[in-house]
C-alpha cells in the first residue's frame, strides 16, 4: 500500500468519524431550527440559558454515568442517591433537620455550602464505592446492586427528612444553582468544566483508557494486567460523586432539598449517555456524545413547553424522537462508513 | 530456522514447576505436574488437545491458582494472584484464546496500561500510534495501529499479540499455540524472534500442534498426556524427531500421520461454480482485503485446497460464497442452477456449510452446552413437525460424533467453554457434518487441533468427500493443504493467483504461486 | 397485648409530604385512642395498596382507615374488606360504588380546584393572564384539581386567559424547569396556578430568578413551607383540606365502631376546603409547625 | 474414560447444577421460615393465595421478559404497554371511554370479557412486534426503543383515556382477576400456566433453543443459519403478549383500568428476571428462575408489610435483600464449582 493511499484513508477515516459523531449533534441542530422556526424566541439567551441551566442537572449525572457504562456496568441509584446527597447537604448546611421550616437565610445554625457541598460530594462518592465493592466482590451485577441501592437510598431519604422537604439555604449556596456569572448560569459552568474534565480523564489518561479496556472485554482486560475491580469500583465512585455534585447544584437551585427528587432521574441520564453514542456493552463512547445525547433531551423538553404542547403529546413526541434520533445516527454511520 | 545446536544452558533454572495438580469441577486437568524452563532456552509444551497445557501456563501467569504444588521463579516461591502479579516479574503471555480488547485500537491494545504520556503526563496518542507502528511492523504486520482490533482477521489479531507480548519487558515468554493462524512465512518470523529472544537469555515456553515447526526450535520440550507429565524430551545433536514426540504424546507409535492419501479419482461435476466474485469494502474494516474477481469451479467429491497468505482474501472468499458478506459482482452456482444466497441461512438451506476461522467470535456459544452448540445448525433435523426437539435423538448423534472424533468431554450438558481449544473445534465439525451439505466450506478446519485429531479431521474431510460432497478447505499450514487436497488454488489480495493438482504440489511450488499478483495462465 | 384494637391507616404514598401529614395524624390519633395501627404506603400504586388491604385482612385487623390512591381501582379490595365485616372509613377520596362503608371524612379536590381559581378570579377582577401547573397525568387529585380549575376559569374564558398549561408531575424541580419555559415562552403572566404547593414553590423561584416578584402564585395542599411563603407574599394562597382534621375524624370514627358497634353520626363528613391567603393564615392547620 | 466414571461425572454435575439453580430457592425459602417464625399466620392459605396473587400481574410480564433478557434484550416499555393494552380491554369491555366513570357492570354495551382480552393481547403483541422491528431494522438498541417505548404508550394512553380511569366491567371479566378455582385464586393459575407452558417452549423447543443461542452469541447464531431477525423480533411480541395478558388481568382485579398503572413496573420485573439467574447479558437464565425471583420480591413485599415495618424501612430493607440473595446465589455457585 503506497504510502498516499494510506494517508489519504487514514484522513479519509478522520472525516469519517467526525461526521458519524455529528449523528446526535445533526439531529439536535435540526430540532433547534425546528423550534425556532415555530417560535423564534426559542434561541433568546434568555431561554438558551434556561435549557443550560435544567439540562446541568441530570448532565452532571450523565457524565458519572459514561464512566459506568463504558465499563458496560449501569447504576440505576443515581436518583435516589441524588435525593440522599441532597438531604445530606440541606442537613448539614442547615445544621440539622429540625428546623426544617424556618425559611430564615441566616447561615448560624449551619456549617455553610462547603461543608454542604463537601458533605455531599463525598457521601455520593461512597455510597458508590459501595455498590462497587459489592458489585466486586460479591459479583452481584451492577443491575441488581443498583437497584437494590434505588431503593435503599430513598429509603434512607426519607427515613433522615420523615418525607418532607428541607427548605432556604443561605445566599452563598444558593448562588451554585441560580448565580450567574457574566451572563451564563453558574450550574451550566459547573458542568462544562466538569464535562471538559471528564473528557480529559477518559481520553487523555491511563485510567481512562483502562475504563474503555476494561469496559472492550474484561477478561482480556484482567489478562493484559490492569487491575480491573478497582477501575469497577472507582467508577462507580465517579457517578457517585456526581450524584453528590449533582444534588448540591440541584439544592441550590431549588431553595430545598426534596425526598422525592430524582425520581425516575436513572432513565432520563442513562438515556442522555446512550443517545450520545456510548454503548451499554460497555468499550465504545465519549463525552461529547454525552453532552449532546443531555442537550438533546434538554432541548426536545423545552421546546415542546415552549410551545405549550399538552404533556400527552409531549410524551409520545418525545419517545418517538428519541428513537428517531439514534436511528438516523445509526444510519449515517452506516452511510459515512462505505 | 535457527539451526545452530545449542549447548543446554548450564545455568540454574528459571523457573521450577513442582507437582502442580489442577482440578475442575468433575475434571482433573493437571496432576502432579513437574518441570523446569532456564534463561535461554526454548521449552516445547506438547500433548493432546485437552491434555493440560493451556491449564498449566494460565497457572503460570497468575490467571487461575493451582490445586495443589509449588512454583518457584529465579529461587523464590511464586504464587500469583493475578496476571499482573507474573506480569510484575517478567512474566509475559501470549494465551490460546485471543486476548485483544475488541473496540480497542491495535495501537491501543498494544500499550494497555502503560501507553506513553506526552507533557502534562496526559497520553501521547501519536506517539503511541508511531512505537505501536514500528512494534508491529517487528512480525510484519503493516496495518493502520488507528485500526479497531474488532476488524481484524483472527490472524492479525494473533499477530497483533504477539507483537504485544515481545514488545514487554520479559524473562518469561509463555506462547499457547501462537502461531495456530498464522502462515508459512510469519512463522518463519516469529521463530527468528525467538532464536534472538533465545540469544539474549529469555526464556521461552512453547505450545503449537504444528510439531515440524516445534522440532525446528525447541531446545526441549515436555510432553503432558491427560494432565500428567508423559516425558521430557532433550535435543539429541539434532532436533527432536517427530516420531519421538508423537509417542510421547499419544503412547504409541503413529505412523502414518500427513500421509498423503492416495491419489483418489474424482469425477464429479462442478457442483459449486464461482464467476467474478467481488465483494463490498466492510465499513467495519475499511482496511481489509476484497474480492476482486474470483473465478473457481469444485467438484462433487473434491477436496480443493485454499492457500495463500494472511490477508489473501481467503476467509473473504469463504463468507461470500456462504452469503455471510454483501457480494457487489459476480456469480454463483450451484448445481448449475444461478444461487445468490443473502444470509447463511439462505446458503445453508441450499446446502452449504461453513467453519469459520474465528472460533471464539463466529462459531461458539460460550456459555451454552455440547449439545446445544452441537446440534444449532441442525435443529430441523432433531425436531418434530411441532417445533419439539427430539433429544434422544440428538444425543445419540452427539455420542456418536464424540466416538468418530474422539471428543473429549464431560456431559453434554457441560458448557463449551470448559473445553479445551482443539475439542472446541471438534463440537463445531460435529455441527456441521450433522448438517450433512453438499458443499463444505472449512476455514482452518484444524486451528489449535491435535496431531491425533487432525488426522482423523483430515480423515473425515476425505470420507465426506468420498460420500460427494464438495469440500473447500482453507488453511494456513502447508503440509495439511498438500495432505488432504485433490486440486490447491492460491490466493493474494482478492485474486486466485495459481492452480495445480495436489499430487503435484509441493510447498515450494505453493509459496511461489502464493506471491503472484495475477494468475499466470491467466494472461490472455 | 392481645386485647388491644388494631387498625390499618393507608394512604396513597408517602413520598409527598400532604400524605405523611397524614399518615402521622392518623398515627397520632391511633395512639391516643390506644389502638394498635399497622401502617400501609400504597406507593402510588393500586396493586401496592390493594395488597396492603389484603394481607390487613389476613391478620384480622378491627378497622380500616384509608385514603385510597383511586377511586375506582381500590373498590375491589375495600369491598372485599367490607364484605369480611371489617369497618372502612375512607379519607380525603371515596371509593366509587361499594355499599357499607361506615362514613367518608373528606373534602372534594374538585372543590378544592374551584375555591383556588375563585381565589385567583377574584384577586384580579378584571381578568387575567395565567400559566397552570397541573399534577401527574392520570393521577386522581391531578384530575380533580385540574377539573374544578376549570370549572371556574372556562366560562370565563374572555377574561382569564389560560396561555401556558403543563403538567409538573407534582414535583418542585420540574415545576422551576416547566416555569422557566413558560416565562420565556409567554413573558410574564399575572398569575400562576399550581396543584400541589411543591409545584407552586418550584413557580416562586422561577420568579424570583427572573425578578418577577409582583406574579401571583397558588399552591394547593397547605403544607407549612406554603404557609411561611404565603406569610412572606411569595405565595399568594394555598388550598387548606384539612387532610389532619379529616385523618383524626376518621380514626375516631372507625376505633369508635369497632370498639362498640357505635355508628358514627354522620356518614359522610365533608370539610369546605379553604384557600389560605397572608390575611387568614390562622385557618391554616399546620401553621404551628412553621417557625 | 470408561463409561462408569462418566455417569458418575454426569450425576456429579446434574446434582451441582440442580444445587445451584437452588440458590434464590433456597434464600426465599428462608424468607418463608422467618417470616411464619415471625408471625405465623404468614403462611395461612389466606395469604399465601394472596401473595400468588400479588406476583401473577408483574410474574407474567416477567415471563415474557425472560425471553428478551435471553437475547441480551432488554424492554423498559412494559409498564407503560401494560397500561395502554388495559386502557384498550377496557375500552373494548365497556364500548366506549364515553362512561367512564358508570359501575354500570351491565355488559350490554361492550363487547364481553373475551373481546376485552384479545383486545390487549393482540395489541400488546402488535406493540411489542413494532418495537421489535425498530430494534431490527433500524438498528437502534433495545434500551433506546422501548425507552422510547415507554413515554409513547404512557402518552397515547393518557390520550385515550383522556387522563382517567376507566372502570366497572361486568362479573364475567372481573372473575379472571378476582375469581377463585377451588381455593386457588384465578391469576395465580394463569400465572402458573403460563409459566409452565414459557418453560417448556424455552427447553424443549426448536424455537427455545434458537433464543437461547441467539442471546449466546448473534453472530454465530447468524452464521449456523439461524434467522436473528425473527427471532428478536419474537421475543418483544412476546413480551408485549403477556404485557398484554397483565394488563387484563389486572384490570380484571382492580375492576378498574388506570392511566397511571405499570409506572416502574420495568424495573420490578426486570429484578424478578435478573434475581431468577438470568443473565443480562443474554444466553443464560430460565423459566423456573424468574418465577422464583418473582417470588421472592412478592413474600419480601407481603412480609414485610404483614409485620408492620414502616414504608421507609421497608425500601431499605428490600433493596439489600435483594442484593444478599443474588450474593448468595454467587456464593453458592462458586462453591459448588469448586
Ligand atoms: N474452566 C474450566 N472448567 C472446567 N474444565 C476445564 C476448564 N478449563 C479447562 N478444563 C479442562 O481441563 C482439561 C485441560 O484443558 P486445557 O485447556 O489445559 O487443554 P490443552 O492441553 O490446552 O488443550 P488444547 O491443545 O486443545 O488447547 C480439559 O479436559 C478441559 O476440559
Ligand atoms: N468478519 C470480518 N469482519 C471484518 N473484517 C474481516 C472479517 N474477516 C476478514 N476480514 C478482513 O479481511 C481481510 C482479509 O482477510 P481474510 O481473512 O479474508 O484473508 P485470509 O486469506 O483468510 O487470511 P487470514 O489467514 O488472515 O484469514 C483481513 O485483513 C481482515 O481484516
Ligand atoms: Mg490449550
Ligand atoms: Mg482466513
Amino acid at each position: 500500500m503506497s504510502s498516499t493511499t494510506e494517508q489519504a484513508q487514514r484522513g479519509g477515516i478522520n472525516v469519517a468519524r467526525l461526521l458519524m459523531s455529528f449523528g446526535p449533534l445533526m439531529f439536535l441542530a435540526l430540532l433547534i431550527v425546528v423550534f425556532t422556526v415555530l417560535k423564534p424566541s426559542f434561541i433568546d439567551p434568555i431561554n438558551i440559558f434556561n435549557i443550560m441551566r435544567q439540562i446541568s442537572i441530570t448532565g452532571l449525572i450523565a457524565l458519572g454515568m459514561t464512566f459506568v457504562i463504558l465499563t458496560a456496568g449501569i447504576d440505576l441509584s443515581v436518583g435516589s442517591l441524588l435525593a440522599f446527597c441532597g438531604m445530606v447537604a440541606a442537613v448539614v448546611a442547615k445544621g440539622g433537620t429540625a428546623n426544617t421550616l424556618s425559611l430564615s437565610t441566616s447561615g448560624t445554625q449551619g456549617y455553610g455550602w462547603f461543608a454542604a457541598l463537601l458533605a455531599a460530594v463525598v457521601v455520593g462518592a461512597l455510597a458508590g464505592g459501595v455498590q462497587g465493592f459489592a458489585i466486586t466482590r460479591l459479583k452481584v451485577p451492577p443491575f441488581v446492586v443498583t437497584l437494590g441501592g434505588l431503593t435503599v437510598f430513598r429509603g434512607l431519604t426519607l427515613t433522615i427528612s420523615n418525607g418532607g422537604p428541607i427548605s432556604g439555604f443561605d445566599a452563598s449556596m444558593r448562588w451554585f444553582g441560580t448565580g450567574l456569572i457574566g451572563p451564563v448560569p453558574v450550574p451550566a459552568i459547573i458542568f462544562a468544566a466538569a464535562a471538559i474534565l471528564c473528557h480529559i480523564v477518559l481520553r487523555y489518561t491511563r485510567y481512562g483508557r483502562a475504563v474503555y479496556a476494561v469496559g472492550g472485554n474484561a477478561e482480556a482486560a484482567r489478562l493484559s494486567g490492569l487491575r480491573v475491580d478497582r477501575i469497577l469500583i472507582s467508577v462507580y465512585v465517579i457517578v457517585g460523586f456526581f450524584a453528590g455534585l449533582a444534588a448540591f447544584v440541584l439544592s441550590a437551585r431549588l431553595n430545598s432539598s426534596e425526598a422525592v427528587a430524582g425520581i425516575g432521574y436513572e432513565l432520563t441520564v442513562i438515556s442522555a449517555v446512550v443517545i450520545g453514542g456510548t454503548s451499554l456493552f460497555g468499550g465504545i463512547g465519549s463525552v461529547g456524545g454525552t453532552v449532546v445525547g443531555a442537550a438533546l433531551i434538554g432541548v426536545l423538553q423545552n421546546g415542546l413547553q415552549f410551545n405549550n404542547v399538552s404533556s400527552y403529546t409531549q410524551s409520545i413526541v418525545i419517545g418517538l424522537i428519541l428513537i428517531l434520533a439514534v436511528a438516523f445516527d445509526r444510519w449515517l454511520k452506516s452511510r459515512v462508513r462505505r | 530456522m535457527p539451526a545452530e545446536a545449542l549447548e543446554p544452558s548450564q545455568s540454574p533454572a528459571l523457573l521450577v514447576v513442582e507437582g502442580v495438580t489442577k482440578r475442575f469441577a468433575g475434571v482433573t486437568a493437571l496432576s502432579d505436574v513437574s518441570l523446569e524452563v532456564r534463561p535461554g532456552e526454548i521449552l516445547g509444551l506438547l500433548g493432546e488437545n485437552g491434555a493440560g497445557k493451556s491449564t498449566l501456563l494460565k497457572i503460570l501467569s497468575g490467571v487461575m491458582p493451582p490445586s495443589s504444588g509449588r512454583i518457584v521463579f529465579d529461587g523464590v516461591e511464586f504464587a500469583p494472584h493475578n496476571p499482573q502479579d507474573a506480569k510484575r516479574l517478567g512474566i509475559v503471555t501470549i494465551y490460546q484464546e485471543l486476548s485483544l480488547i475488541p473496540t480497542l485500537t491495535v495501537a491501543e491494545n498494544i500499550f494497555i496500561g502503560r501507553a506513553p504520556l506526552g507533557p502534562l503526563g496526559l497520553v501521547s496518542w501519536r506517539k503511541m500510534e508511531e512505537d505501536s507502528r514500528a512494534i508491529i511492523a517487528r512480525v510484519g504486520l503493516d496495518l493502520d495501529p488507528e485500526t479497531p482490533v474488532s476488524a481484524l482477521s483472527v490472524a492479525e489479531q494473533q499477530l497483533v499479540e504477539i507483537a504485544r507480548a515481545l514488545s514487554l519487558e520479559s524473562r518469561l515468554i509463555i506462547m499457547d499455540e501462537p502461531t495456530s493462524a498464522l502462515t508459512e512465512s510469519e512463522v518463519q518470523k516469529l521463530m527468528s524472534i525467538m532464536d534472538r529472544l533465545r540469544k539474549d537469555g529469555v526464556a521461552i515456553m512453547f505450545v503449537t500442534h504444528r510439531l515440524e515447526e516445534a522440532s525446528a526450535i525447541c531446545d526441549r520440550m515436555t510432553v503432558l498426556r491427560d494432565g500428567r507429565l508423559a516425558g521430557h524430551l532433550d535435543r539429541d545433536g539434532g532436533p527432536i524427531k517427530l516420531p519421538r514426540i508423537i509417542e510421547k504424546m499419544v503412547g504409541r507409535a503413529a505412523s502414518e500421520l500427513y500421509a498423503r492419501p492416495t491419489q483418489r479419482d474424482v469425477a464429479g461435476d462442478v457442483r459449486l461454480s464461482v464467476r467474478g466474485l467481488r465483494t463490498v469494502r466492510d465499513p467495519q474494516a475499511p482496511h481489509a482485503i476484497v474480492l476482486e474477481g474470483v473465478d473457481l469451479d469444485l467438484k462433487a467429491g473434491e477436496i480443493l485446497g485454499v492457500a495463500g497468505l494472511v490477508g489473501s482474501g481467503r476467509t473473504e472468499l469463504a463468507r461470500a460464497i456462504f452469503g455471510a458478506d454483501r457480494i457487489a459482482a459476480g456469480t454463483i452456482t450451484l448445481d448449475g442452477k444461478p444461487i445468490a444466497p443473502e444470509t447463511p441461512a439462505d446458503a445453508i438451506r441450499l446446502g452449504i456449510g461453513l467453519v469459520p476461522e474465528d472460533r471464539k467470535h463466529q462459531a461458539i456459544f460460550a456459555t451454552l452446552g455440547i449439545l446445544t452448540n452441537f446440534s444449532i445448525a441442525a435443529l430441523g433435523r432433531y425436531s418434530n413437525a411441532a417445533g419439539f426437539m427430539t433429544e434422544r435423538r440428538e444425543r445419540e448423534a452427539l455420542a456418536s460424533y464424540r466416538k468418530t472424533l474422539s471428543i473429549r468431554m464431560a456431559s453434554p450438558e457441560q458448557p463449551i467453554e470448559g473445553l479445551s481449544g482443539g475439542n472446541q473445534q471438534k463440537v463445531i465439525l460435529a455441527r456441521w457434518l450433522a448438517r450433512d451439505p453438499k458443499v463444505l466450506i472449512v476455514d482452518e478446519p484444524t486451528r489449535g487441533v491435535d496431531v491425533g485429531a487432525k488426522a482423523e479431521v483430515h480423515q473425515i474431510l476425505v470420507q465426506l468427500a468420498e460420500r460427494g460432497i464438495a469440500i473447500m478447505m482453507i488453511s494456513s499450514e502447508l503440509p495439511e493443504v498438500l495432505a488432504v487436497s485433490d486440486r490447491i488454488v492460491t490466493m493474494r489480495r482478492g485474486r486466485i493467483t495459481g492452480e495445480m493438482p495436489g499430487i503435484e504440489a509441493t510447498e515450494e511450488k505453493l509459496m511461489e504461486l502464493m506471491a503472484l499478483d495475477q494468475k499466470q495462465e491467466a494472461t490472455p | 397485648a392481645q386485647d388491644k384494637l388494631t387498625i390499618l391507616g393507608s394512604v396513597p404514598s408517602l413520598g409527598f409530604p400532604f400524605f405523611v401529614h397524614m399518615l402521622n395524624q392518623i398515627k397520632a390519633e391511633a395512639q391516643a385512642q390506644g389502638v394498635n395501627l399497622t401502617e400501609s404506603d400504597g406507593q402510588n400504586s393500586a396493586p401496592k395498596q390493594t395488597a396492603d388491604i389484603e394481607a390487613a385482612l389476613v391478620q384480622k385487623v378491627d378497622a380500616i382507615v384509608i385514603s385510597p390512591l383511586d377511586v375506582n381501582a381500590l373498590a375491589p379490595a375495600i369491598e372485599q374488606a367490607v364484605q369480611a365485616g371489617i369497618p372502612v372509613v375512607t379519607i380525603d377520596r371515596r371509593v366509587d360504588g361499594v355499599e357499607g362503608i361506615l362514613a367518608h371524612v373528606g373534602a372534594d379536590n374538585v372543590k378544592g380546584g374551584e375555591a383556588e381559581a375563585q381565589a385567583m378570579v377574584a384577586a384580579f377582577p378584571n381578568g387575567a393572564k395565567i400559566f397552570h401547573l397541573q399534577g401527574q397525568p392520570g393521577a386522581g387529585p391531578a384530575i380533580d384539581r385540574n377539573k374544578g380549575v376549570h370549572n371556574v376559569l372556562d366560562p370565563l374564558k374572555d377574561k382569564y386567559q389560560i396561555v401556558f398549561e403543563q403538567t409538573a408531575n407534582f414535583a418542585r424541580a420540574e415545576a422551576l424547569s416547566v416555569t422557566e419555559a413558560g416565562l420565556a415562552a409567554n413573558g410574564k403572566p399575572d398569575a400562576i396556578i399550581c396543584a400541589n404547593d411543591d409545584m407552586a414553590l418550584g413557580a416562586v423561584e422561577a420568579c424570583a430568578a427572573r425578578n418577577f416578584t409582583d406574579v401571583k402564585i397558588y399552591g394547593f395542599d397547605a403544607l407549612p413551607e406554603a404557609l411561611v411563603a404565603v406569610r412572606d407574599g411569595k405565595l399568594a394562597g394555598t388550598v387548606e383540606q384539612f387532610p389532619g382534621e379529616q385523618s383524626r375524624t376518621a380514626v375516631q370514627i372507625a376505633v369508635a365502631y369497632a370498639k362498640d358497634k357505635t355508628e358514627p353520626k354522620e356518614k359522610l363528613v365533608l370539610l369546605t376546603p379553604i384557600v389560605i391567603g397572608k390575611d387568614n393564615l390562622d385557618k391554616a392547620e399546620r401553621l404551628g409547625e412553621t417557625k
